[in-house]
């Protein structure tokens, strides 16, 4: 009857729809497609691409940055969208420090982000950020003259639960917690390059077998939670197409290096040797073993880095030269309980670890306690893993969130500090030739391969399903399960 | 003919412990307007001998052996199953032992008396006389009327509880009278009752056998009662029966050594303190019961004859079945 | 022996789940008075609170008012220990002999049993128990094979026979028989009707005596009260009240009570 | 009555045996419960890959078919879904007795007491019972086993908090019956103390109630427990718990059925077998449920 | 009558009251942060200390449950720390998919439960007594979850002839909300097509939910209808001459009906909160799922909120079939 929806699968419901607050992959979708960041990011590898900005441009220095915002934006309402909105915007999100706003703090400061004209934003920022255009992509810009008339005593928050005030190709039609959400194209929608959806749904299903189900039987279009066991059986079923392409997405096993037996890096090392990683991405399915603590691929990535694989004999000669050169030992080993890849790895490393002829205690955890584990060294497991993703398609995200010592006591990096990295590190950070970077994180990678903080896993690949139907869709390897529907067709 | 007559009727139950011979030919005959008493001891069979008279006795684990129970000519152990149902209310009442559990509590007794006329009329219309539902009311009332229940029609709308145990065993003889039956067996009908209560019911239940014309088999084990309220008695023991005929002739002149020694054994105004005769040695397994008369192991005169077959019922119209009858009465 | 002064049982109403009942007046006012030897009847219908008198008796119900004396003592003033020991000294046999032998129990076990709560007093060891329990057993009719039987095993009068050992084992002065006959067989009742007599003679007994079988009270014993809802409505030596009855309830008691006579 | 010469229990005994050996099902359950037993004994033991019970992997043979040498297959890890399973009976019968154990005892005291004292330990428990029964058993547990986190000690604890009410009402209820018995009065008149009658009179009548919830409420406790382990909350790895391999296989459904389908028939038939056997035993232990 | 329903309503007062107290000491037993995971992988200290701020969690535990207390009678139950959202939203946006199926469910249990009970007891020993006993053992001790697994995959997985999951498809505009209830809303709304999807998509999960208390509810209704025909008012009947079926059907059913009643009631709480294991597995997003969710990522507000919508309908459903019991009931209603 004219109507063209696109129908999503994911098992994670949509907690909130205020931008400056909601996270997850699901909140990223809907904001993603119900508001507009000035740039985003699309293709592989990823690359900034124009949304409110039209064009900008950034002072030699890297501090200044100046953005064009498209005339032809408006709100749903129909206002146009200002550069006040954008300003507002930032300071919103600055001034809730909630949500993404960590990925702006310390670069983006309150006052200076500035409206130049009506369609013209200036930022000036407090240190040069060479992933700037990387992070852009995920502060989102609200409707400044909505969220006052809705202020109430915290900045809207309240109204943004359940209303929207976005530019983006869709608006929210309706809501059905747990279950469904479903988008609707409004009239003057004003993004190029659409295809003909006039609305989409993003469908609860929480097991990916069910997902993987409801895909083969065409009654949804994308399902973005399949495994590995789901994408084989997926295989050759007709009106299906998979989407498996690499990510920036690490799964690595954490190890105490303050506190316990491995804050010996000797013995660090000889597990690293017995390991068996080959176990690790046969149970993984689809993905690539990990090569150094950068994902493959990413800009300064060294593929060339000599890491530990599996070697007994030199686990042995580690082991030997520990404290504890027979082994004899327990170790304790978490993983967020019913985090089905975690318990494999988990029941992976109890039986590497025989060979060394350590005992593992493996101990499933809800993830909030494992947060409150990370906050002391003491505390702090014997071996925790971790996956973290890359929220922008540059080296800093995980360079920073995973090895800088101002994250110890966050679950990304709990415990491991080295004044060194940590230079590097904020070295690569303000440099903004690229050639310089690659060196600076090549250096880096060295020092943290040379202490062994970390059993470097595996990138999952993403795996997504679609039915062949499904027209325009371009894969980029940032956050690409919070699908961006503008472009596609059915 | 007879109204009833059970011939030679031999009954066995299964149990865990092995098949019981209860019944061991029960010979028994009742006329209209005859009320038959039927005593002994618990368990000598006395209530599934009445059961028998309206085939009630689940089978199994009942199991018949032999014998005939006939009801106006025809034998109910030939019939099929909905025959003997046709006869259930209409030609054969009954009326059970506690007044309390006989009625069901979920159920106004109007209901339950209405229900049972309507039932009866199916298969008797005249006890209706042809009327419907309405008809069935205005029996009921008129019979609960008939038992003494004060305020009838009111009371129909009552429930079992409201009632007190002789009201509710008057609602019970109502039931068990709206059908119009030409045989009524009643089970021990005022061993629940206190009694004075007894008497009341007693009282009723002798002016209804003249006014409908009845055979009435009533089972106790009150000398007392029967003394009062039959017309003839039979004396069972262990699944026997062992003396039988008009009350008064047995039991002012017993003849079998059972009879007497059960009158001894009730103290009565003259019996002086001591002058009880109990009945040594207790009632026999009836699994593996004694080889002939039953009553022998127990019995001062029993003989090797005694022992070796059981003793016929024997006499016209006071039988008595011992061998040593002629020695007792002398 | 013992003394019954103006007691009264009232029972509370219960509260239902759609309404509450009415408290029930069990006792109103009884006054009795039983000598030493002798046999005691009380005749009521069922529900008249025979019963009741005896649980009042034993103190296993507080009297809402009243005074019951036992031998000079007043039971209310007695600790909870000395009335365990007094208990000793007043028995009661029930009713139904089929639900007062706990069924986990030896008969051996359920007639030592008293002897076991009151050691101390009779000062008996383990093994002179189990002697007097066949002494008993045997003074009640049954033989010491039956030692080690369990209450199932036994018919209804053998089981009241056991009742009474137990009553008797711990040599009571006084023994409360609650209906003991009713739930057996006349040939039975005859038996057991016998042995309580006997036993009185030979042991000095006291009974408070209570049936609703007057043919059977009036063979038993020598004062009869009659109870009529709580309320005793005549008493007196047991011929002069069978032969003259003075109230209303009691002469059609007796007019009522079938006997086996003709006229 | 019988004039048999055997004693008294011995003939009860015989005759319940009589009762319960006439109903195959009744036999049937016994026959899987005692499998079920020997099997929690010696199944580590005659496993055919014992490694994989202590969490030995084996990721070159992942998915694996039915076959001789994996009757039902392999998972997720390549390890062997019999020898796991056969190993899970282990720890369900142990969470199962777990549960069941504590809940008796702490119910059974709480009961008799509460029972045959009444008053306000009675009030107590009763309406820490009502407050049980108005939380479904499940939630409270998950609520539970979530504060205390995974494991089997955990986890029994987690269930019996809700489990002990139940035996408490039953035992309660029994109390207050029996304490009107006619043969705990007659202890009472011949002046045995409240705690002779308890203990002597009282508890040893309900034993059979007792025994016969036991035995029903085995496996409704196996299934509780495989319930937590389904939500995920239920004992750590590498233990092998029916509960949790099932909710682990679920999502390889339909392809590599076998890794969800036998955790789950070992559940289905231990507790069964579990109901079976109670039941038979219901049929010769209490009296009021005989046919 | 009615003073009885009052003084039971009364009663649910100190109920509730107790089982907020308890599920607050659970939530306090919770060695977690619930508030780290809300506020999300990347905050820090005084971005989570902020968020506790928020929701009063830094306040001690006296205080919470005061302010829980004064909100509650204000119709407040809290906010869900994860989502923001009001508990009280959630619940009614939850609970009629969970009733819609324990109704569901529960209407399949008792209409084939009591005619299979009633059937086995009158031909009790023999065939259809032995089916309906080996069948009802059988489906007790099947695992709900598991049973739904085995449906999921026959009926979903292997034939394709039911849904897998979830309530309605989303495709299609569900009906007018009047009651909550799908099917209902479907008829109210004359859609015919919308109801069979409704009940197509309700089909399995009120299947796997059925069993067990159609199961206990044949049982029940068995041994008490094997009671009631032991009754001597039967016999009664019977000597009287009332035809077999308008004994068992009338006389002896109403009886065993209302010893079977509380059964139901008891069933129905049961259901309400096992509804957990099923909806797990169908995706359905009812209650059980949310308090699922809810008890995974440590929000006990909408924990307690669940156990104190589970616990009320419980006691009032019983509350209903004690009244119920009363009217079948003569002597209860009497006495
Ligand atoms: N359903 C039954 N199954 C097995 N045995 C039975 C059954 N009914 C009765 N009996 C046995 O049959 C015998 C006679 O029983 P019946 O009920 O006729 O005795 P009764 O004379 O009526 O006794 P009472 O005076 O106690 O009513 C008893 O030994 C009894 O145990
Ligand atoms: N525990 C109790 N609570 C309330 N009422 C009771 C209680 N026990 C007895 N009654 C009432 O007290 C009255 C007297 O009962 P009691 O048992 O003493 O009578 P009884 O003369 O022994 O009767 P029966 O001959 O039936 O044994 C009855 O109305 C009875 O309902
Ligand atoms: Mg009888
Ligand atoms: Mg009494
Ligand atoms: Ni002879």
């Amino acid at each position: 009857q004219g109507r063209k929806i696109l129908v999503i699968a994911a098992g994670q419901d949509i907690p909130n729809f205020d931008p400056h607050v909601a996270t997850g992959y699901s909140a990223s979708f809907f904001m993603r497609n119900v508001y507009d960041p000035l740039v985003r990011v699309a293709n592989n590898p990823p690359e900034p691409v124009p949304a409110l900005a039209e064009s900008w441009e950034s002072s030699a220095d890297g501090l200044t940055w100046t953005f064009k915002l498209n005339p032809a934006a408006k709100f749903h309402n129909g206002d146009a969208v200002t550069a006040d909105d954008v300003v507002y915007s930032f300071e919103r999100a600055l001034r809730l420090a909630k949500g993404n706003s960590w990925m702006i703090r310390g670069i983006v400061q309150p006052g200076k982000v500035s409206a130049v004209d009506a369609a013209t934003v200036q930022f000036d920022l407090a240190a040069p950020f060479a992933a700037f255009l990387a992070v852009l992509p995920w502060i989102f810009v609200v409707q400044k003259s909505q969220i006052e008339a809705n202020l109430g005593a915290d900045d809207g928050q309240a109204w943004l639960l359940a209303n929207t005030a976005g530019s983006g190709p869709f608006a929210l039609k309706r809501a059905q917690a747990g279950t469904l959400y479903e988008l609707e194209r409004p009239a003057g929608a004003w993004q190029s390059g659409a295809g003909n959806l006039t609305g989409v749904i993003w469908q609860i299903i929480r097991e990916t077998a069910s997902q993987r189900l409801a895909l083969q039987r065409g009654e949804v279009h994308i399902a973005v939670d399949l495994t590995s066991e789901d994408m084989d059986s997926l295989k050759d079923r007709p009106g299906v197409v998979r989407v498996i392409e690499p990510e920036y997405r690490t799964f690595s096993i954490k190890m105490n290096t303050e506190h316990g037996p491995l804050a010996d890096v000797e013995l660090r090392k000889a597990i690293s040797y017995a390991t068996n990683y080959q176990a690790i991405a046969d149970a993984a399915g689809y993905a690539d073993l990990m090569t150094g603590p950068l994902p493959n691929g990413i800009m300064g990535h060294n593929p060339a880095l000599e890491v530990y694989r599996l070697n007994l004999e030199k686990a042995k000669e580690h082991l030997a030269k520990s404290a504890h050169p027979d082994g004899g030992i327990t170790l304790k080993m978490v993983h967020v309980n019913g985090l089905e890849q975690q318990r494999r790895w988990a029941l992976i490393m109890l039986d590497s670890l025989k060979a060394l002829n350590i005992t593992l205690e493996i101990q499933p955890m809800l993830w909030p306690d494992m947060v409150a584990a990370c906050q002391k060294p003491e505390t702090f497991p014997d071996l925790f893993p971790v996956y973290q993703t890359a929220n922008y398609g540059d080296p800093d995200n995980i360079a920073f969130a995973a090895y800088h010592s101002s994250r110890n006591g966050g679950w990304q990096n709990a415990v491991y500090n080295n004044p060194e990295v940590d230079a590097l590190i904020e070295a690569g950070r303000t440099e903004i030739d690229e050639a310089k970077r690659v060196e600076i994180y090549g250096k880096m990678q060295e020092l943290i391969v040379a202490d062994a903080p970390d059993l470097f896993g595996v990138l999952e690949r993403r795996k997504l399903g679609m039915r062949a139907e499904v027209q325009g869709f371009v894969f980029a390897p940032v956050a690409s399960n919070a699908i961006e529907c503008n472009g596609l067709s059915v | 003919m007879a109204l009833l007559e059970i011939r030679n009727l031999h009954l066995a139950m299964r149990s865990f412990d092995g098949e019981a011979h209860v019944l061991n030919g029960i010979e028994l005959a009742v006329e209209r307007r005859q009320v038959w008493g039927l005593v002994g001891e618990t368990g000598c069979g006395k209530s599934l001998t009445g059961l028998s008279c309206s085939r009630l006795v689940p089978t199994p684990p009942g199991r018949y052996l032999q014998g005939e129970i006939r009801f106006d000519g025809q034998d109910l152990l030939a019939m099929p199953d909905a025959q003997v149902a046709a006869l259930r209310g209409t030609r054969i009442g009954m009326i059970f032992q506690d007044p309390t559990t006989n009625l069901n509590p979920a159920f106004r007794i109007g209901t339950q008396l209405v229900d049972v006329a309507l039932a009866a009329a199916r298969r008797k219309p005249e006890v209706l006389g042809g009327g419907g539902r309405q008809a069935a009311e205005r029996l009921a009332v008129q019979m609960l009327d008939k038992v003494g229940i004060p305020n009838a029609a009111e009371r129909m709308g009552d429930y079992p509880h409201q009632f007190s145990g002789g009201m509710r065993q008057r609602v019970l003889i109502a039931m068990a009278l709206i059908g119009r039956p030409d045989l009524l067996i009643a089970d021990e009908p005022t061993t629940a009752l206190d009694v004075s209560v007894q008497a009341q019911i007693l009282r009723l239940m002798r002016s209804m056998v003249d006014e409908f014309d009845m055979g009435v088999v009533m089972i106790t084990h009150n000398l007392g009662v029967v003394a009062q309220s039959c017309t003839h008695v039979a004396v069972m023991y262990a699944g026997n029966i062992v003396e039988s005929g008009p009350v008064r002739d047995v039991l002012m002149a017993p003849r079998h050594p059972y009879t007497r020694a059960l009158m001894q054994a009730i103290p009565t105004r003259d019996t002086p303190r001591g002058g009880l005769q109990g009945l040594a040695g207790s009632v026999p397994n009836l699994i593996t019961p004694p080889p002939g008369c039953r009553f022998a192991p127990r019995c001062a005169l029993a003989t090797d004859t005694c022992r070796a077959a059981t003793p016929p019922l024997t006499g016209a119209s006071h039988r008595v079945a011992c061998i040593h009858a002629e020695t007792v009465d002398a | 022996m013992l003394e019954i002064e103006n007691v009264t049982k009232v029972y509370p109403g219960r509260k239902g789940m759609f309404g509450s009942s009415a408290p029930v007046t069990a006792l109103s006012d009884v006054s009795l008075s039983i000598r030493p030897g002798e046999s005691f009847g009380l005749v009521g219908e069922s529900g008249s609170g025979k019963t009741t008198l005896t649980r009042c008796i034993l103190r296993l119900e507080e009297p809402t008012s009243g005074r019951i004396r036992f031998d000079g003592q007043d039971f209310a003033t007695l600790s909870p220990a000395a009335l365990r020991a007094m208990r000793a000294r007043i028995q009661i046999v029930f009713q139904d002999p089929f639900a007062s032998l706990n069924p986990r129990m030896s008969v051996h076990d359920i007639v030592t049993e008293p002897m076991v709560i009151h050691a101390a007093a009779l000062g008996l060891g383990p093994r002179q128990r189990t002697e007097r329990a066949a002494e008993l057993l045997d003074l009640v009719g049954l033989g010491p094979q039956h030692l080690h039987r369990y209450p199932h095993e036994f018919s209804g009068g053998q089981r009241q026979r056991i009742c009474v050992a137990r009553a008797l084992a711990c040599k009571p002065d006084m023994v409360l028989l609650d209906e003991p006959t009713s739930a057996l067989d006349v040939s039975v009742q005859a038996q057991v009707l016998n042995l309580l007599g006997d036993l009185q003679t030979r042991l000095g007994l006291t009974y408070l005596f209570i049936s609703h079988d007057l043919g059977v009270i009036r063979y038993v014993c020598d004062r009869t009260a009659l109870i009529y809802r709580g309320k005793i409505v005549e008493q007196g030596d047991t011929q002069a009240v069978f032969d003259a009855p003075q109230s209303d309830y009691a002469r059609t008691l007796i007019a009522a009570m079938p006997e086996v006579a003709f006229d | 009555m019988t004039e048999m010469t055997e004693s008294a229990r011995a003939y009860a005994f015989r005759r319940g045996w009589f009762r319960f050996r006439q109903s195959s099902l009744s036999m049937l359950g016994a026959v899987l419960v005692l499998a079920i037993l020997v099997l929690a004994v010696i199944g580590p033991w005659i496993a055919p890959y014992p490694e994989h019970i202590v969490g030995g992997v084996d990721t070159a043979n992942r998915f694996q078919s039915p076959s001789l040498a994996h009757p039902f297959g392999t998972n997720e890890l390549g390890q062997d879904v019999f020898s796991l399973v056969l190993a899970g009976t282990r720890i369900s019968v142990l969470a199962g007795l777990g549960v069941v154990l504590i809940g008796t005892i702490v119910g059974t005291l709480a009961g008799a007491l509460a029972g045959f004292f009444g008053g306000w330990a009675d009030e107590v428990l009763m309406r820490l019972a009502d407050l049980k029964l108005t939380v479904p058993g499940l939630i409270l547990a998950m609520a539970v086993a979530a504060a205390l986190g995974p494991g089997l000690m955990n986890m029994i604890i987690a269930i019996a908090l809700s489990w002990w009410p139940g035996y408490a009402r039953l035992v309660r209820g029994e109390v207050i019956a029996r304490k009107e018995e006619v043969y705990v009065t007659a202890a009472r008149a011949i002046g045995a103390s409240p705690s002779r009658v308890l203990f002597r009179h009282v508890l040893p009548n309900i034993v059979s109630p007792i025994v016969v919830k036991m035995s029903l409420d085995m496996g409704f406790a196996i299934l509780t427990v495989a319930s937590l382990g389904f939500i995920g909350i239920g004992v750590r790895p590498p233990t092998p718990e029916w509960g949790t391999l099932l909710s682990v296989s679920r999502s390889y459904m339909p392809d590599f059925w076998w890794t969800a389908v036998f955790p789950g028939l070992a559940m289905f038939v231990a507790i069964f077998g579990f109901n079976l056997l109670g039941d038979g035993l219901r049929d010769v232990l209490d009296p009021r449920a005989r046919r | 009558m009615l003073r009885f329903v009052l003084r039971r309503l009364i009663l649910l007062v100190p109920v509730l009251f107790g089982l907020t107290v308890m599920m607050f000491i659970i939530a306090r037993l919770l060695p977690g942060d619930p508030v780290g995971l809300a506020a999300g992988p990347n905050a820090t200290a005084e971005e989570i200390a902020a968020y506790a701020r928020d929701f009063g969690l830094d306040q001690p535990v006296t205080v919470q449950y005061w302010r829980y207390l004064t909100g509650l009678l204000q119709g407040d139950l809290g906010v869900s720390i994860f989502s923001r959202r009001p508990v009280l939203d959630d619940l009614i946006a939850y609970l009629p998919a969970t009733l819609e199926l324990v109704f569901a469910a529960m209407a399949l249990a008792v209409v084939i439960g009591i005619p299979c009970g009633l059937a086995a007891a009158v031909w009790r020993n023999r065939w259809p007594d032995y089916a309906s006993r080996v069948s009802a053992l059988a489906a007790i001790s099947m695992p709900r979850f598991f049973l739904g697994l085995l449906l999921q995959l026959t009926f979903a997985m292997w034939l394709f002839w039911l849904p897998l999951g979830g309530r309605f498809p989303i495709i299609l505009e569900p009906p007018p909300t009047v009651t909550g209830f799908l099917t209902l809303d479907a008829l109210f709304a004359g859609d015919w097509q919308a109801f069979v999807t409704a009940c197509r998509h309700l089909a399995l999960p009120a299947i796997a939910m059925c069993l067990s208390p159609l199961a206990t509810i044949m049982r029940m209704m068995r041994a008490s209808t094997i009671e009631v025909l032991q009754q001597d008012y039967v016999m009664t009947a019977r000597a009287l001459g009332l035809s077999p079926r308008l004994i068992v059907f009338k006389y002896v059913a109403k009886n065993a009906v209302s010893a079977t009643l509380t059964v139901i009631g008891l069933y129905f709480g049961w259901l309400l909160g096992g509804t957990v294991l099923v909806e797990t597995v169908f995706d359905w997003p009812g209650l059980g799922l949310y308090a699922t969710q809810a008890i995974v990522s440590q929000d006990f507000m909408p924990v307690i909120g669940v156990a104190l919508v589970i616990g009320l309908l419980f006691m009032l459903v019983n509350l209903l079939v004690d009244v119920l019991y009363g009217v079948i009931n003569p002597k209860v209603r009497y006495a």
